[in-house]
């Protein structure tokens, strides 16, 4: 069972979590820009990288705050737990960060273009 | 009378004092308490104790621990009935009753033995190569089959027993209480730490009870762990946990033990668990689960009465047993003659000892020869006599590489042999830890290598096989590990031990028997599986070359043992075939539980009426009361219909939809989710969420909204009201409720921070009882006299607060019905009372409880869909034509972009329509499928199904509604729905059956 | 189909053919003299078409490409051994009875395949048709039920309604008091459902390739995917360069690794699926029983174990380890459901890689490079899939072209909307 | 009309018709306290001039620290969030007091008096009773009195806080699950001895 460090609560188990996939997915500003194909792109691609991956995780049980993992999927280990909204210091997750296809997506540019979330 | 005739005298640590009855196959037997069922049967001189999986060949005891494959058991009867456990694992008591397993009609003669007459035609997989003529035949060779495998058998019904969990957080958690083990928890408890010390067996000490022959700071090795324990007790933050299998390792130590806490009572005291799960989050772990013997690969070396070394000296020295009279030690390393002069010491004989190495010197071999024991050096056993118990030996030398045999046999007279082919430390934890393994060929086996996981290992599951080194290793690793978990403190000196030394081994697979190979007798690889050399080299020949096809194929080490004593062996004959080096082949993964754990111990408590939840509103007391029928609603229990006596389930609905219309009825609706919203910027948000406009809505005002996922499919629906200054009254679907409220979360911690608005839920904050029909209006103005309920005064879709029967209330003029309706809300505790006060004032109405079934009748007539029942992930608002709620204004809002796309607006989509069947009697089942072209028999194309179907009595004829491809298109054509008895003719209309023109919401 | 399915072409003639008979003559030479059943050959430089993966699909798509299209240059890699994935990794469920048309088809459409498997194969991968039976445990899944009866049925598929009595009476160790949370109030069966020996499905379509000259590469990882402009020319392994005309990948588990080696990316997610045997015991159950209102599903193997399945984890992991809570749930569900296995004991759990797409059903595709193609996705229905898998994806390979039991399965379904979506099917409680 | 409540006022409990009462020497003591005010109060800590309308309405500074709970005579207050916070009084009128306090702020009080209901767990054994279904550390060194989380209790989610040394733990269940809650913790309590000290 995971040992997922909650940055408010502090460390529990995985199942006091919700998960929510791939992290730093932007929503398009202006997605009727956007072609068929691209809103695909946002909608449904992943990365689902093997080794250091960028996920978001909300602790549902506990404080119901949304924030951000490094985690390597092939080991489990966690590398770095940030907050929303904030983008990745640990060197393994500058590099999948970086790494992604999607910084060079349409639906990035276009979200980027806009006002954005995280 | 005490037929313990192998009992011996002077050795042991049970308690003579207590002598415990038990039956075996129906027969009584004496033991005393602190043996195990196995170590009292050979008290005993029973030696054949199961038959095996697939030849039925007689075993007997193998081990004296968890790894024994041979000697499994049937425990008890009834449903404490238990299948398939170790006899050496299994404390008695008193009343014990143990049952072979896996022969018929007994043991001595079990009609299954045939299958050693045949034994040839069933080589590994010989079950891939045949059964397959006729195809249709394989049902009656599979029952065939799955009747004689299968070993032991389940309990008739329900487990009478109590399970328990338990969370433990350790700074230490330290597996195994042998002498590592011991030392390290000493160690690590010294610093203060929270240390959790778990055994598998009933007693600390481990290796150390089953020795004679060393010494620990000159004590005996028993008294130096007494001493050990007692001083571990007394630590307030040492947890010493017995009986206590460790049986996985997940991932971030977290570890899973189950603790046996009375199976060894017999039956567990009164609420007393019968077994515990631990569940252990530990800072560090240290391993200390020892190491297992192996057997050697002889010619028939699984005849009752071939035991592991190590084995035939922990019943002598631990159970105070003589396994055998006279025995023969087969070994390829020095520690087998330790159990020879521990079987000497016990006034046990021993005819030889047969060693595959060249030569052997040193103090053991020397001390063995000055007891006159003849040391058959660079031999092998090629033959056993005796099928039901050994009764002799042929040992012949070995040639020069050790694959054949030279000379000529000698035969010796035996009824036991003790063997040892080396060990192999229990790096099973260590392994399911994602650890890494390496290969010694010093000690010819896996050791642990790279960590993956804050854990060390130590003592013999390191490795490290001296009582002094693993001493060692055991204080200095339960020291750091306590240092690491932030407990400071030096390491105390590791206690001094003395043990006979040992020369190394000779790593021989496979002992050459008198023929070839697999032509005369058997060489045992796998005990329980059946799975011999021969096997493996045959897998190997036909081309299943990787260890894990070697074990499917053979299904070596896929036994209740899971291979703790065949492993090894196995793989490395496997190189040899391959002529490759053993690490190179690779070694099998361990996977969890290191030994079975018992299902209801997962369960836990679990299970019953606390398998889940069941969520009640406060007004369910009344409908139980009243006869209500109920349905589950996702956790929620709801009133489904409230049957008068005698009534059918059609009859009561009928009354009950008609009682609405014509005067009024009521429904307790508090398991709507319920979401209050506060901030300036609600109302945007309500407007980013829902599909239609919310920023001009005013306070006091209701509105119907819509809401759907990114992909444009619809999500869930509910009225929203403005209650306040930028304060909403969100409500849900029932089952949409948690979900909604994560949403709205989602969304807003995540892609919308900036806006100012917060969202708690309050959906059982309020008891929600709504009354629906004309006479609606005149029953609330009997209870409530501060609020004006003319419809101009109190429009359709306005919440006004007053008092109903002296409860402060929130009134809503919502309607699902379509009728004048108002949802009163009051404080939960007064549900009930609102409740009652409604039915007393409505009694001159005949006012009539409805539930959920009535409800979907009604709205069903206005056509108003539900979600999950109209919608099912796939369906999108234009499906619905629900149009006249997307905004077309609107920049953006969650799921536009995805409606936008060319293919949900294709006139091909399933879309929402009416259905009136051509009999207006006949009702059509939910789930019908609907067809243009009728053919005589399927597969016909199917253009969608029925979503919602009725008798409705206000229409005075069935109504449906179903989703069909191009349906909006399709008003006024006659289809078909083909069911299994009869087609039913339909034709397609729009969606909406009962005041049309919505004349009635007024009353 | 031609050649394959309905004609049980006897591959393997004299000697090296698996009968009871062949078993009898080698006794005699004491099992000295069988055969391999694949060869291991060193891969060639250049091939026809190359598979990547050799699971049950890919091994089943080689298979009939060599069968059925008279393709002979072929070769499977696989880093590791055959079978190793999920393959040998599943819970050995077979059924075809699915609500939407698109699913029927590709489902049923292995069904048939599997019904001949063991003859063509001339390997006995003991496909069990001792019925797959899925519980209902609401009023409201009881309608969910009907339509999805009613759809299987109409696609000329078989399947049955199911009283509680009946269902006690097939699954006498069912618990159908009616007061328990989740009462068994009906079901239906598919009879023709069932299960098969996983790993003997691996071998058997292995063993009949080798036959038909497919070169089987274990130990071979893929590193690569070499393309030429727009078109793909081969791979790179852990073996060296493989030239390849045609490549196609079949990598559950991993699609999304090696579809990045081509600069693709799909709409993925890999998730533990945990499963996990018990000790084995005397036969006390027949049947396959589903129930996806607690998510388990149970049935019991030949050697007596029984067999039990949960739902997928919830999170992203390659790490073929789920999350123990899975298991707790998924035993307590099954000792509310089955009284009697309480006593039983979990003999082995292990985790398996599913790959899941947004609308829970697989990818059978072309991609936009010329030559590579991809057959993935498949979440939890791999299993029972892979002979009709292997035999739409050989057919899409061999001709560059979908059959119409493939194309619904299109990549570019995402871009337009036309979904199949079978988890959003199952509903929502109201 | 205070009659009509004390006539007519219905616990979550109540229909479990529990019989008060129990072993002297038990080893846990079960207690439901049902009706006392609760609020959960949102705002931002960064916001100054929320942070101390709040402690003067309040008469004691929201706890800043996650999981930790700050006492006043006239509530109590249980760290929730960054961002939210659980009040429990015997002071009805709170609920008004505070909303009016905090009107034209970035802020909100929601009253979910009903909305839970909370049930004591106290006695030598209750922490074996917790630690069977929660898997929050609550040994002494890491979990004491004055601190409070939130996390699963069986299969359910709950809000607790220790308040003393015996240990006593106060655990806040919403009013639907309070029925099972009241189940799993007399069935986990059995081994124990179980008394039952007050019900509505």
């Amino acid at each position: 069972m995971l040992h997922i460090t909650c940055p408010w609560c502090g460390p529990r188990d995985d199942n006091e979590f919700h998960y929510g996939g791939e992290a730093h997915i932007l929503r398009p500003a202006a997605p009727e820009k956007l072609s068929d194909a691209e809103w695909a792109e946002y909608l449904f691609l992943k990365q689902n990288a093997k080794g250091p991956f960028l996920e978001r995780w909300s602790h549902s049980a506990g404080c119901r705050q949304w924030f951000n993992v490094v985690r390597n999927t092939a080991t489990d280990e966690i590398i770095e737990v940030y907050p929303m909204g904030e983008l990745p210091k640990s060197p393994e997750g500058i590099k999948a960060y970086e790494g992604n296809w999607r910084r060079q997506s349409a639906a990035e540019k276009n979200a980027k273009a806009g006002v954005s979330g995280t | 009378m005490s037929g313990q005739s192998f009992r011996i005298r002077d050795k042991g640590r049970i308690d003579r004092s207590k002598p415990v009855r038990f039956t075996f196959d129906g027969k009584s037997y004496e033991g005393f308490e602190g043996d195990t069922l196995a170590s009292a049967l050979i008290a005993n001189g029973v030696h054949l104790i199961g038959r095996s999986f697939k030849y039925h060949r007689p075993r007997g005891i193998l081990a004296a621990g968890s790894e024994e494959p041979n000697a499994l058991i049937q425990l008890g009867g009834g449903n404490k009935s238990e299948p398939n456990l170790r006899a050496t694992q299994i404390e008695i008591f008193d009343g014990l009753e143990a049952a072979s397993q896996n022969r018929w009609p007994n043991l001595k003669f079990d009609v299954g033995a045939i299958n050693s007459v045949f034994h040839r035609l069933f080589p590994a997989g010989f079950y891939y190569k045949t059964f397959m003529w006729p195809a249709s035949l394989w049902l009656k060779y599979e029952h065939v089959i799955r009747h004689a495998a299968g070993l032991g058998k389940a309990p008739p019904d329900r487990d009478p027993d109590r399970y328990e969990k338990v969370h433990a957080h350790a700074d230490v958690l330290i597996v195994g209480g042998g002498p590592a083990g011991l030392a390290a928890a000493l160690a690590a408890g010294k610093t203060g730490a929270r240390v959790i010390l778990a055994d598998e067996t009933a007693d600390w000490g481990g290796s150390l009870l089953s020795e004679s022959d060393c010494e620990i700071d000159g004590k005996e090795p028993a008294r130096w762990v007494e001493e050990t324990v007692a001083e571990l007790e007394a630590m307030p933050e040492v947890t010493l946990v017995k009986r206590c299998t460790i049986t996985g390792y997940y991932d971030h130590n977290y570890l899973t033990g189950l603790e046996r806490v009375s199976d060894h009572l017999g039956a567990a005291p009164e609420h007393t668990p019968r077994q515990r799960l631990w569940k252990i989050r530990a800072k560090r772990v240290v391993l200390a689960t020892g190491a297992l013997e192996r057997p050697l690969v002889f010619t028939d070396n699984d005849r009752p009465g071939v035991m592991l070394s190590s084995a035939v000296r922990t019943y002598v020295n631990r159970y105070g047993v003589l396994p055998g009279r006279k025995a023969v030690i087969f070994t390829n390393n020095d520690d087998a003659y330790r159990t020879a002069l521990a079987l000497e010491e016990a006034h046990g004989r021993v005819a030889a000892i047969v060693d595959v190495r060249a030569s052997v010197t040193g103090p053991l071999a020397d001390a063995v020869r000055a007891k006159g024991i003849t040391v058959y050096e660079n031999h092998g056993i090629v033959s056993v006599q005796g099928t039901q118990k050994v009764t002799g030996i042929e040992v012949m030398q070995l040639d020069a590489d050790g694959t054949g045999v030279t000379g000529t046999a000698k035969s010796l007279n035996c009824d036991l042999i003790a063997m040892s082919g080396g060990w192999n430390p229990t790096v099973h934890l260590f392994s399911q830890s994602k650890g890494k393994l390496t290969w010694d060929p010093e000690m010819a086996a896996f050791i642990p290598g790279t960590a993956s996981q804050a854990l060390a290992s130590a003592g013999a599951c390191n490795g490290t096989m001296g009582l002094a080194d693993g001493l060692k290793e055991g204080v200095k690793l339960g020291a750091e590990a306590a240092r690491e978990a932030g407990h400071k403190g030096r390491a105390p000196a590791a206690p001094k031990a003395t043990e006979p030394a040992q020369g190394s081994l000779r790593p021989l697979w496979i002992t050459p028997g008198k023929a070839r190979l697999g032509r005369k007798g058997k060489h045992f690889v796998d005990f329980q599986n059946d799975v011999t050399a021969a096997d493996v080299q045959l897998a190997a020949r036909e081309g299943y070359r990787s260890v894990e096809h070697l074990k499917r194929y053979t299904t070596t080490g896929m036994g209740t043992d899971q291979g703790k004593t065949s492993n090894v062996n196995a793989l490395a004959i496997l190189s040899d075939v391959l002529a490759a080096e053993i690490p190179s082949v690779g070694t099998t993964t361990f996977r969890p539980p290191y030994t079975p754990a018992t299902i209801g111990a997962y369960a836990g408590r679990n299970v019953g009426k606390l398998f889940e939840p069941i969520r009640k509103t406060r007004i369910d007391e009344w409908a139980r009361a009243n006869g209500a029928k109920f349905e589950h609603v996702g956790q929620w229990m709801r009133a489904w219909y409230f049957p008068k006596n005698g009534e059918t389930f059609r009859q009561a609905i009928d009354r009950e939809v008609k009682a609405v219309r014509d005067s009024v009825g009521i429904l307790d609706a508090s398991t709507l989710g319920k979401i209050d919203i506060q901030g300036p910027d609600a109302a945007e948000f309500l407007n980013r969420i829902y599909t239609n406009a919310w920023l001009k809505l005013g306070v006091g005002r209701c509105r119907y909204g819509l809401m759907l996922k990114e992909d444009g499919m619809v999500m869930d629906d509910g009225v929203t009201t403005c209650i306040g200054e930028s304060h909403y009254h969100m409500t849900t679907t029932t089952g949409g409720a948690a979900n909604v409220l994560s949403w709205l979360e989602e969304w807003h911690q995540t892609e919308w921070p900036d806006l100012k608005v917060f969202f708690s839920s309050v959906t059982e904050q309020w008891s929600v009882v709504a009354i629906n029909g004309p006479k609606s209006r005149a029953v609330m103005q009997k209870l409530c006299n501060d609020v004006d309920f003319s419809a101009d005064a109190f429009p359709f879709m306005a919440m006004k607060e007053g008092t109903v029967a002296g409860i402060p209330a929130r009134l809503y003029r919502i309607s699902f019905t379509g009728e004048l309706s108002f949802e009163i809300n009051v404080p939960a505790r007064y549900g009930l009372a609102l409740w009652e006060a409604l039915m007393e004032a409505g009694k001159e109405f005949d006012i009539t409880p409805y539930g959920t079934e009535t409800m979907h009748v009604l709205r069903a007539e206005k056509g108003f869909i539900i979600v999950g029942q109209e919608t099912d992930g796939t369906v999108n608002p234009l499906d619905l034509g629900m149009d006249w709620i997307v905004s077309k204004k609107k920049p953006d809002f969650v799921g536009k972009r995805s409606l936008e796309r060319e293919s949900m607006a294709s006139p091909e989509r399933k879309q929402l329509v009416g259905l009136l069947t051509e009999d207006p009697q006949t009702v059509l089942p939910e789930g019908g499928h609907v067809v243009e072209k009728l053919k005589p028999q399927p597969p016909m194309v199917m253009l969608g199904h029925v979503t919602s179907s009725y008798y409705s009595p206000n229409c005075g004829r069935s109504i449906a509604m179903a989703l069909i491809k191009g349906g909006h298109a399709r008003h006024g054509q006659t289809l078909h729905v083909p069911l299994e008895d009869k087609v039913v003719k339909v034709t397609v209309t729009e969606p909406r059956f009962f005041d049309l023109e919505g004349e009635r919401i007024d009353g | 189909m031609k050649g394959s399915a309905n004609g049980m072409r006897a591959l393997r003639g004299g000697a090296s053919r698996y009968s009871i008979f062949a078993l009898a003559r080698n006794a005699l030479s004491y099992h000295e003299n069988w055969q391999k059943a694949w060869r291991s050959p060193e891969p060639k430089p250049e091939y026809d078409v190359i598979i990547v993966g050799g699971g049950g699909h890919g091994l089943a798509t080689a298979y009939y490409l060599a069968s059925v299209h008279g393709i002979r240059n072929i070769a499977v890699v696989e880093k590791g051994w055959i079978g190793g994935g999920n393959t040998g990794r599943n819970t050995t469920i077979i059924r075809s009875n699915y609500l939407w048309d698109e699913s029927a088809g590709i489902y049923e459409h292995a069904l048939k395949l599997w019904e001949g498997m063991s003859q063509e194969l001339n390997f006995n991968v003991m496909f069990s048709q001792r019925g797959v039976l899925t519980l209902a445990h609401s009023e409201h899944e009881l309608k969910e039920m009907r339509r999805r009866v009613e759809a299987i049925r109409l696609n000329g598929i078989d399947s049955e309604v199911l009283s509680p009595a009946q269902i006690k009476q097939l699954v006498p160790i069912i618990d159908t008091n009616p007061g328990i949370r989740y009462p068994v109030m009906g079901g239906f069966i598919q009879r023709r459902g069932g299960t098969a020996r996983h790993d003997a499905v691996a071998w058997g379509y292995a063993r009949a390739a080798d036959d038909l000259g497919v070169d089987i590469i274990q130990n071979c990882e893929v590193t690569g995917i070499l393309r030429d402009g727009g078109k793909v020319t081969g791979i790179e392994t852990s073996r060296g360069t493989i030239k390849a005309k045609k490549v196609g990948v079949v990598t559950a588990g991993h699609s999304g690794v090696v579809a990045s080696m081509a600069g693709l990316n799909l709409p993925i997610d890999s998730r533990p699926l945990q499963a996990l045997v018990s000790e084995p015991i005397k036969p006390c159950i027949d049947t396959v029983v589903m129930s996806n209102a607690v998510h388990m599903y149970i049935s019991q193997s030949d050697k007596g174990e029984l067999v039990f399945g949960a739902g997928v984890d919830s999170y992203n992991s390659y790490s073929q380890r789920g999350s123990i809570p899975t298991v707790e749930s998924l035993l307590a569900a099954g000792v509310e459901l089955y009284p009697i296995i309480s006593r039983l004991r979990v003999l082995r759990t292990w985790g398996g890689i599913v790959d899941t797409c947004p609308d829970a059903s697989p990818i059978i595709s072309k991609t936009p490079i010329d030559g590579l193609y991809f057959n993935c996705g498949w979440g939890t229905g791999g299993f029972k899939a892979t002979p009709g898998s292997g035999h739409v994806f050989a057919d899409l390979i061999a001709r560059d072209e979908p059959n119409a039991i493939a194309a619904p399965y299109s990549l570019k379904r995402f871009e337009t909307g036309y979904l199949i979506d079978e988890h959003g099917a199952a509903g929502v409680a109201h | 009309m205070a009659d009509l409540e004390t006539l007519t006022a219905r616990t979550p409990l109540d229909p479990l018709d529990i019989v008060i009462g129990g072993p002297s020497d038990a080893g846990v003591t079960l207690t439901e306290i049902p009706f006392q005010t609760r609020l959960v109060l949102r705002g931002l800590p960064s916001d100054k001039k929320f942070v101390s309308t709040v402690k003067k309405a309040l008469g004691v500074e929201l706890p800043a620290k996650p999981g930790t709970v700050a006492s006043s005579k006239t509530a109590r207050v249980l760290w929730t969030g960054p961002n939210e916070w659980m009040v429990y009084s015997d002071d009805t009128g709170l609920a008004a007091a505070l909303t009016k306090a905090v009107s034209n702020l970035h802020a909100a009080v929601t009253d979910v008096t009903e909305h839970y209901t909370l049930i004591r767990l106290s006695g030598r054994h209750a922490r074996d009773v917790m630690i069977k279904g929660c898997a929050i550390d609550l040994h002494p060194r890491e979990f004491g009195p004055g601190q409070c989380a939130q996390s699963h209790l069986g299969r359910i989610t709950v809000l607790f806080d220790q308040t003393d040394e015996t240990p006593s733990y106060d655990i806040l269940v919403r009013a639907s699950f309070a029925e099972y809650l009241w189940m799993y913790l007399e069935d986990a309590g059995l081994e124990f001895g179980v008394r039952i000290e007050n019900v509505g």
